[in-house]
């Protein structure tokens, strides 16, 4: 555990500023998503403060904006106002949807236990587009193959952190061994539900904390530490149901279907086989029948 | 980075969590640790996400809102007394003349309604009787004259003559009497009682009247501040241009300073009131004033209104006696020898004469007015946008008249084409326009100082690409080509002496530019020394300001920088520099330096109380060491206060400067070294501050028969004509602000791809409120207009905005960010269109914090 | 509230079209082990030639997917590991959690049994003499194993498709068998086009049995893969038919399941159920294969992928 | 000066602070773990060969450290990478995101480097170049020529006041302290009194 290497999202203190966003462009030196619908002034969403929707080949970071300004946003009730916000980005699944249906070798597991890609491997096949459980690998139109956050695996290597953690203002990332940052994050959940702020809970690890959501349309319902896909080396704090941050609730992954849908394929193929040879066998049985009543 | 250490942080005229989103980081901190964070604003913005409490306030009443708090603190006796009593002029006494607001429709006593000015006689303090004044021999006497003389001689400093006498005999001679006080504040005369009458109508209920704040979120925020602060206790206020940029924007901020002084909370840890500004160097750029009225450290610029027309006159004018400004002529005549260099010298009043005085207002807004009156030729602008500033149209028009025009910049910003803007007619523009393309931070050496009034150095990374060269570059090399030109000699060109002695000789030594393609770039640090100051015979540079002597023997650019250069046992030592492992605890006196003297907390013997003992262990600071008889700072803070003077030291009627003060007077730079909350002199709309309401609001003031600020400067011009007051057409409140995305006009962000893409366009925050009323939908384009023009921006229908009851009617509040403009990848329409030109009789800041608009659904042009 | 928040993996027309063939090779190639195994000398004539089929629809087929990549040259990694994935082992590359490697081993394998096939088809064609082939072509372990593997190929990409987080294709374990059936019919659609044209009158009988039960039990899997669709608690199946929109909606409905179902089963069945004009089995076949056609489209295009917005 | 140049990673490493290590170091410059795995694969090696300079970031008034990291060519230097200096104790290494993008405000295809002219009533830049040298020397005549047309001896009164009515400079607190005290001292020098900044505004 001490060798891997993961980052901690704590939302109750990001501040969405969108700096990780940008730092990561910087420090990866990827391109705007698209700069035709910015100057055709197509690229205004209207949605919160949040004008580049999800990641993408050249998003590996996003920042989700939630307005949670009383429990109903269609009444004029403003009491309890929220403002949710999460820095998304790849959680480098401890169980890879992406790099388990990988058939090239392109994605593969670093010594840090982050999921990096070999651009010079990957064939663009886009199953691992379809595999990832959170929508997070893409394929990049410009290059044919696809992208994701790789947790700065080039910095990693020469001992640095990821350049999001490290420009983070307010420290909602942090850069550091799993092991570590669960226990920190255990802290500040305990810290906050000290505090009377007990929707805190922890998704990636289940480190046992469950809580109550204190505010927004959700207020009542009862939160539980979740542990994802055998946990997630990027992993979140969060105040709400996942859902509410565009997280499943139940990600799992693909490998769940394949020998059941393997077996049921077989059956049926068996099935289709048995009835090939009944159909041949009827018909001669009742050439026979003709057969004979000619006699 | 102290606010770390509040308790309690009330973010007010401020959304610091979007527009300082690293500096957002200490009280973030400080919330770790349990402070409680308050955000009254009237967005619910990133700021308030992060806050205990969001307390919604309508745009431009903080007033009401700040004296409701002193109000509230004195009704309830919540005030800290024994601070109060000794570190405030609470106890002091004023002229028995003196006529509130209350008493008087909203004006103070001394009103001139025909040229809409105050006479401060009925405002000053009771005193006891001056000391004997000698008779002073006639101006323009020779030298040495006025020696002799009863009182006190003063320390060097003010000691030195000019053409026409030694000062120091006559600033001894302008020593006033000493403040009479009450130390049981019950004298009706004491500021204290006066005070308590101009606020008593500012009660919760009428703060809920006047600011739309609901009652109870007022009274919370009331409460948290009192429970947090006190003895072992402090809480901040962090302002920012949310506070600055209305007509009443110096008394705001007074305001606060009564709440802080009331509850203990100026020059002690975890306290005080946060200024977040907006530039990388804009404290330098007020310190080492590229302004029309301050010389570099804050030296008043000669005035032909006032007595300035000798250096003598200047000095006497300008030296006060009995503050730390007593050391004046030093500061003055150093500065006048690091300008004019070896012919500077007390024979021709260092040549004081050639130097331009001014003739009333010159900054940017009436400039502007003179310009679009054909009266400016030409401008150079340093890295601003003034084509999408405050009415942006009026600036444009104006910008047009000139003659010619340089820019310096990274980009092609709107003002360097503003003839290229859609409603622009090249042809008939006249002007010759330069640009000249300049160079990024990290292509030269140089200092800036940030907002807490550190000063870094930084140094070159890179030459700057193609033809790009750094600004300082620019300048000299246009100070030579002028020197240069009248050297040769201009016919009919006056007064060229100045021009001719002004030093400028900057050349880098070869080291400074070996690793360099450009040769020829002049050298920051020989101009970093000059501001510092060094001795003018050695060219030492010198250790600090109380170096500097009024004899001509020291130079000095500007003497709140001198130190910030030292020689440390014969190395030059720049304590700008930001050099590795010198982020040592939470004041890092060793990174950077923090002018003046690396003090870092001002006034920070107030943390001590008036025996000189920290007011609890918890906020120990600033204390007195009786044993070593001197003043300690643990945490390695500059102590702001005379290092070995007792707090018991009894005030001195003959001692010249802060030797006139008590060792109980934390405020040096104060006459009598009392926090003031009564200031006789400063401020001219009033002593005490009084809410009146923007100049554009949609409702009347409903405290006073006086609206709004009387003193209010005005600009009654063609193209800047102002909404009705209180009138029905523009019935909206819209205020102006940044995003964290952007930054001010946008030219340094607009035309970044990774930035461009975050916020891609000008949009307007509404209320679904307003929306449904006007029929906007989110994301539709919408017009907003006011008498200036329109602007078309998208709607954000958010509830983070909110309809404020305000006196019984509803009224609503919009918001739109000022960073767009038509250059760069991420384009839009410019806010400013409907802002318009009306400032601060005080300082001149615009109100484009609060302001009235009509919002309907549709696009502004085909 | 949705429930999945992936991103779709665009894959459309020329995989659609590789997988739809593929299919039809596999089928075909079924259908030929079928009249082997099932049939006697009088119905060798359609299963010799219906060995010609498998192998140059199997040469088409990666053709179309190298394209699909739009970098041909990579496509080599499926097999042979590339030296820059240093992390595996070994020098040829083999996943055996991820259906795309074992479907693409298989289908090289496939070809070689394609080949042979071809080859048998062109000795009994009588234009060239492979006398030595008969023993291997004709060989009972030979053919179960090229069944075998022309199961993985038609099955395969069902499988993959389970094998996601898409919604639809991964609510189900039915993908799978779903593929094999329709490859099945479009298999036995050629057989018996074939056998209608070379006018083996006895042959095609048994055959029209063969798809009427086929097209029976494709029946049976499709109504089990939309009742478990209606099974998920999250509403799969209402996303499925909000996917089903545009031109998939008739597609699927009217292709997939009218010409690629019913068809066979109205023309089809022993007894006929409903009166229906008269139709030559020809035309039923090829109405069969449209339908197979359609249901491949329908799938690859109703992936739904719930991105919040 | 550069605080340092990376020939080494571990300089690097030094540079950014990692010498201490845990989260709280994690926190600061987002480093701070042991080295045991470093450099297994070849990184991407953006940084080997870069001189790393301290500088501040440009934007807002906090007065962030950052870290320039600039590959040199033939005496022709070129800016790779700028973050936030994890040794300043303003920022301690993080930056937002206008501060991240302060390496795209420096190389950007967009960013104008050559001088421009405009002729009065052109309807866009001149075609013609003009080089630095022949735009100061037609600017400093128009400076002199405005400064003594529009000078202005003694006011009404007849008070000394020596004052340049007729130019205007604006701008200076996006500039260094250096740079507002020439704007401060060449203009004062040649009579001018309008020099205002953002200060006002």
């Amino acid at each position: 555990m001490s060798d891997l290497r993961g980052m901690f999202v704590d939302t109750s203190i990001c501040t969405g500023c969108k700096a990780c966003q940008v730092a990561c462009k910087e420090w990866n030196d990827l391109p705007m998503e698209n700069e035709a619908a910015v100057r055709d002034h197509t690229a205004f969403t209207g949605n919160s403060y949040d004008n580049t929707v999800h990641l993408s080949a050249t998003n590996w970071r996003h920042v989700k904006f939630i307005e949670q300004i009383g429990p109903d946003p269609s009444t004029a009730d403003r009491s309890d106002p929220r403002w949710l916000m999460m820095s998304d980005s790849c959680k480098h699944c401890v169980q890879a949807g992406c790099l388990e249906v990988c058939p090239t070798g392109a994605l593969y597991r670093t010594q840090f236990g982050s999921v990096d890609i070999h651009q010079d491997v990957c064939i663009g096949c886009r199953y691992c587009v379809g595999a990832c459980p959170f929508g997070v690998i893409a394929f990049n139109q410009r290059t044919g193959r696809v992208n994701k956050c790789i947790l700065c695996q080039d910095r990693l290597e020469i001992g640095m952190g990821t350049a999001c953690a490290k420009a983070c203002p307010t420290s909602s990332l942090t850069f550091g061994t799993v092991g570590e940052l669960q226990a920190m994050a255990n802290e500040r959940v305990k810290l906050l539900h000290s505090r009377g702020q007990t929707d805190a809970y922890i998704y990636g690890w289940d480190l046992g904390n469950s809580g109550k959501i204190t505010a927004g349309p959700n207020k009542g319902t009862a939160v539980k530490d979740v542990e994802v896909v055998g946990g997630l080396n990027v992993f979140y704090l969060l105040l709400d149901k996942p859902e509410v941050y565009g997280l499943p609730a139940h990600a799992a992954l693909p490998q769940r279907n394949f020998v059941p849908s393997a077996g049921v394929a077989l059956i049926s193929a068996a099935v289709l086989g048995v009835t090939g040879l009944a159909a041949f066998r009827r018909n001669r049985m009742a050439e026979n029948a003709i057969a004979e009543g000619g006699d | 980075m102290d606010l770390q250490n509040s308790d309690a942080i009330v973010f007010m005229g401020s959304n610091m969590a979007e527009c300082h989103p690293c500096g957002f980081k200490w009280p973030m901190k400080a919330k770790a640790k349990g402070a409680t964070l308050i955000h009254v604003d009237p967005r619910f913005t990133r700021t308030s996400a992060m806050c205990d409490q969001y307390v919604p306030i309508r745009s431009g009443t903080d007033i009401a809102f700040l004296g409701g708090l002193v109000n509230y603190i004195l009704t309830n006796k919540k005030y800290f007394n024994d601070y109060v009593v000794a570190f405030t002029n609470a106890a002091t006494l004023i002229n028995a003349n003196f006529k509130d607001t209350e008493d008087n429709d909203g004006f103070f006593s001394g009103y001139n309604a025909t040229n809409r000015t105050y006479d401060h006689a009925t405002w000053q303090y009771q005193t006891t009787k001056a000391p004997e004044r000698v008779p002073e021999p006639p101006a323009g006497g020779a030298p040495g004259q006025g020696k002799e003389g009863g009182v006190g001689t003063s320390g060097p400093p003010t000691t030195g003559t000019v053409k026409g006498a030694n000062f120091a005999a006559l600033i001894a001679n302008r020593l006033p009497g000493q403040p009479l006080q009450d130390k049981t504040l019950t004298d009706p005369n004491t500021v204290f009682q006066i005070l308590k009458r101009h606020y008593a109508r500012y009660t919760p209920e009428m703060v809920e009247k006047i600011c739309g704040t609901p009652k109870e979120l007022f009274i919370k925020v009331a409460d948290t501040l009192i429970a947090n602060s006190g003895p072992d206790k402090t809480s901040a206020f962090v302002y920012a241009v949310g506070w600055t940029q209305h007509t009443t924007g110096v008394q705001l901020i007074r305001t606060a300073g009564l709440v802080q002084l009331l509850l203990g909370n100026i020059g002690r840890p975890g306290g005080g009131i946060m200024a977040l500004r907006g530039h990388a160097s804009i404290q330098g750029s007020t310190d080492i004033a590229s302004l029309y009225n301050i010389h570099p450290g804050y030296l008043n610029v000669p005035d032909a209104s006032k007595s300035h027309d000798t250096l003598l006159n200047y000095i006497l004018t300008e030296t006060q006696p009995t503050s730390f400004w007593s050391n004046t002529p030093a500061y003055v005549i150093s500065q006048l020898k690091a300008w004019f260099g070896d012919n500077a010298t007390a024979d021709n009043d260092y040549f004081y004469d050639t130097l331009p005085k001014i003739t009333g207002d010159h900054s940017h807004l009436p400039v502007m007015v003179e310009m679009s009156q054909g009266k400016i030729q030409g401008m150079i602008l340093t890295g601003q946008n003034p084509a999408t500033s405050l009415n942006a149209a009026f600036q444009r028009n104006a910008m047009s008249k000139l003659k010619w025009l340089v820019v310096l910049d990274f980009y092609e910003t709107e003002s360097s084409v503003f003839w290229k803007h859609a409603d622009a007619k090249p042809g008939d523009i006249q002007t010759e326009v330069f640009f000249l393309p300049a160079a990024h931070v990290a292509e030269k050496d140089g200092s800036m100082t940030q907002t807490q009034r550190t000063i870094q150095y930084h140094h070159k990374a890179s030459d700057p690409p193609g033809d790009a060269r750094s600004d300082l570059f620019f300048w000299h090399d246009l100070g030579l080509r002028l020197k240069k030109l009248y050297a040769a000699g201009r016919p009919g060109a006056k007064n060229v002496e100045g021009i001719k002695n002004m030093t400028l000789d900057y050349a880098p030594d070869p080291a400074e530019v070996a690793d360099w393609i450009h040769k020829d770039e002049p050298s920051a640090f020989k101009i970093f020394k000059e501001i510092n100051g060094f001795d003018y015979k050695t060219k030492a540079p010198l250790p600090s300001f109380a170096n500097l002597l009024a004899d001509g023997s020291t130079a000095a650019g500007a003497w709140i920088y001198t130190g910030m250069l030292q020689l440390v046992n014969g190395q030059l030592v720049n304590r700008g520099e930001m050099l590795p492992g010198k982020n040592d605890g939470w004041v890092s006196p060793n990174w950077g330096w923090a002018w003046p003297a690396n003090r870092h907390q001002l006034y920070n013997r107030a943390s001590a109380d008036p025996a000189g003992n920290p007011w609890s262990a918890k906020k120990k600071y600033t204390y007195w060491d009786a044993a070593a008889k001197t003043w300690k700072n643990d945490p390695g803070d500059g102590i702001d206060f005379a290092p070995t003077k007792a707090p018991s030291t009894p005030a001195n009627p003959t001692g010249i400067g802060i030797a006139f003060h008590d060792g109980a007077s934390p405020f040096l730079l104060k006459k009598d070294g009392k926090g003031w909350l009564f200031a006789y002199e400063g401020t001219v709309e009033g002593p005490i501050p009084t809410h009146y309401e923007p100049w554009e609001s949609p409702v009347k003031n409903l405290l006073y028969k006086q609206d709004r600020n009387p003193l209010t400067k005005i600009y009654d011009v063609p193209g800047n004509k102002y909404n009705e007051f209180a009138g029905t057409q523009f019935p909206t409140v819209i205020t102006t602000y940044r995003v964290t995305e952007h930054h001010l006009s946008g030219t340094m962000t607009r035309w970044l791809p990774w930035l461009a893409e975050l916020m891609p366009d000008l949009f307007v925050e509404l209320s679904p409120e307003l929306a449904k009323e006007k029929g906007i939908a989110n994301g539709d384009y919408v017009r907003v207009t006011s008498e200036r023009g329109v602007t078309e921006a998208r709607a954000l229908v958010t509830k983070r905005l909110r309809p404020l009851v305000v006196n019984g009617q509803t009224l609503h509040q919009v918001g739109m960010p000022w960073h767009w403009g038509y250059q760069g990848i991420a384009t839009g329409d410019i806010a400013n269109n409907v802002s318009s030109f009306v400032a601060d009789p005080n300082v001149s800041i615009h109100e484009g914090k609060a302001f009235t608009c009509q919002i309907e659904k549709g696009r502004a042009r085909a | 509230m949705p429930t999945k928040y992936v991103l779709p993996p665009e894959w459309e027309w020329p995989i659609t079209i590789a997988l739809f063939i593929a299919g039809i090779a596999a089928g075909a190639y079924a259908a030929m082990g079928l009249i082997h195994f099932a049939g006697d000398k009088r119905d060798q004539a359609v299963a010799h030639r219906l060995g010609f089929v498998p192998l140059p629809l199997m040469l088409v087929v990666p053709l179309l997917l190298i394209v699909d990549l739009g970098q041909p040259g990579r496509f080599l990694n499926l097999l042979v590991k590339s030296p820059a994935a240093v992390e595996r082992g070994g020098p040829l590359m083999f996943n055996s959690n991820s259906p795309m490697n074992w479907g693409s081993w298989a289908m090289v394998i496939f070809g070689a049994f394609a080949a042979i096939a071809f080859a048998d088809a062109l000795h009994h064609s009588g234009r060239v003499r492979f006398t030595w082939l008969e023993p291997l072509s004709h060989n009972i372990v030979v053919l179960a194993i090229g069944e075998l593997l022309a199961l993985v190929v038609s099955g395969y990409s069902g499988v993959l498709l389970n094998v996601t987080n898409q919604g639809v294709w991964s609510d189900t374990w039915l993908m799978g068998a779903l593929f094999i059936c329709f490859s099945e019919l479009s298999g036995l659609a050629v057989a018996l086009i074939v056998s209608d044209r070379m006018g083996t009158v006895r042959t095609s009988a048994a055959l029209r049995t063969a798809l009427f039960y086929a097209a029976t039990v494709s029946a049976v899997v499709l109504l089990l893969f939309l009742a478990s669709m209606a099974a998920q608690q999250d509403g799969s199946l209402t996303a499925l038919i909000a996917s089903l929109h545009e031109l998939v909606g008739p597609v699927f409905w009217i292709g997939a399941v009218g010409l690629g179902l019913l068809v066979p089963l109205l023309y089809l069945a022993p007894r006929r159920l409903v009166p229906v004009p008269n139709a030559s089995l020809s035309l039923i076949g090829i109405l069969v294969l449209v339908g197979v056609l359609a249901f491949r489209y329908a799938v690859f295009f109703s992936a739904i992928s719930f991105v919040q917005s | 000066m550069a605080i340092d140049t990376v020939t080494s990673r571990r300089q690097f490493l030094k540079l950014t602070g990692i010498g201490t290590a845990g989260i709280a170091a994690a926190e600061l410059g987002g480093l701070g773990f042991d080295l045991a795995f470093a450099g297994q694969r070849a990184a991407r090696r953006k940084l080997e060969g870069t001189k790393q300079t301290a500088s501040i970031c440009p934007y807002c008034a906090v007065g962030c450290g950052t870290i320039v990291s600039a590959k040199s060519d033939g005496g022709r230097t070129t800016i790779v990478n700028i973050e936030g200096n994890p040794d300043s104790p303003i920022n301690t290494g993080s930056l937002c995101p206008k501060g991240a993008a302060t390496f795209q405000l420096a190389v950007n295809p967009l960013r104008t480097t050559k001088v421009l002219h405009r002729k009065p009533g052109g309807a866009d830049w001149d075609a013609e170049p003009m080089t630095r040298d022949q735009a100061m020397t037609r600017i400093a005549q128009l400076y002199a020529d405005s400064r003594d047309a529009t000078l202005v001896e003694r006011d009404a009164n007849g008070k000394l006041i020596n004052q340049t009515t007729g130019i205007f400079a604006l701008g200076g607190a996006t500039n260094d302290n250096e740079e507002n005290y020439l704007i401060a001292k060449v203009n004062r020098m040649m009579g001018v009194v309008r020099i205002e900044n953002q200060a006002r505004i």
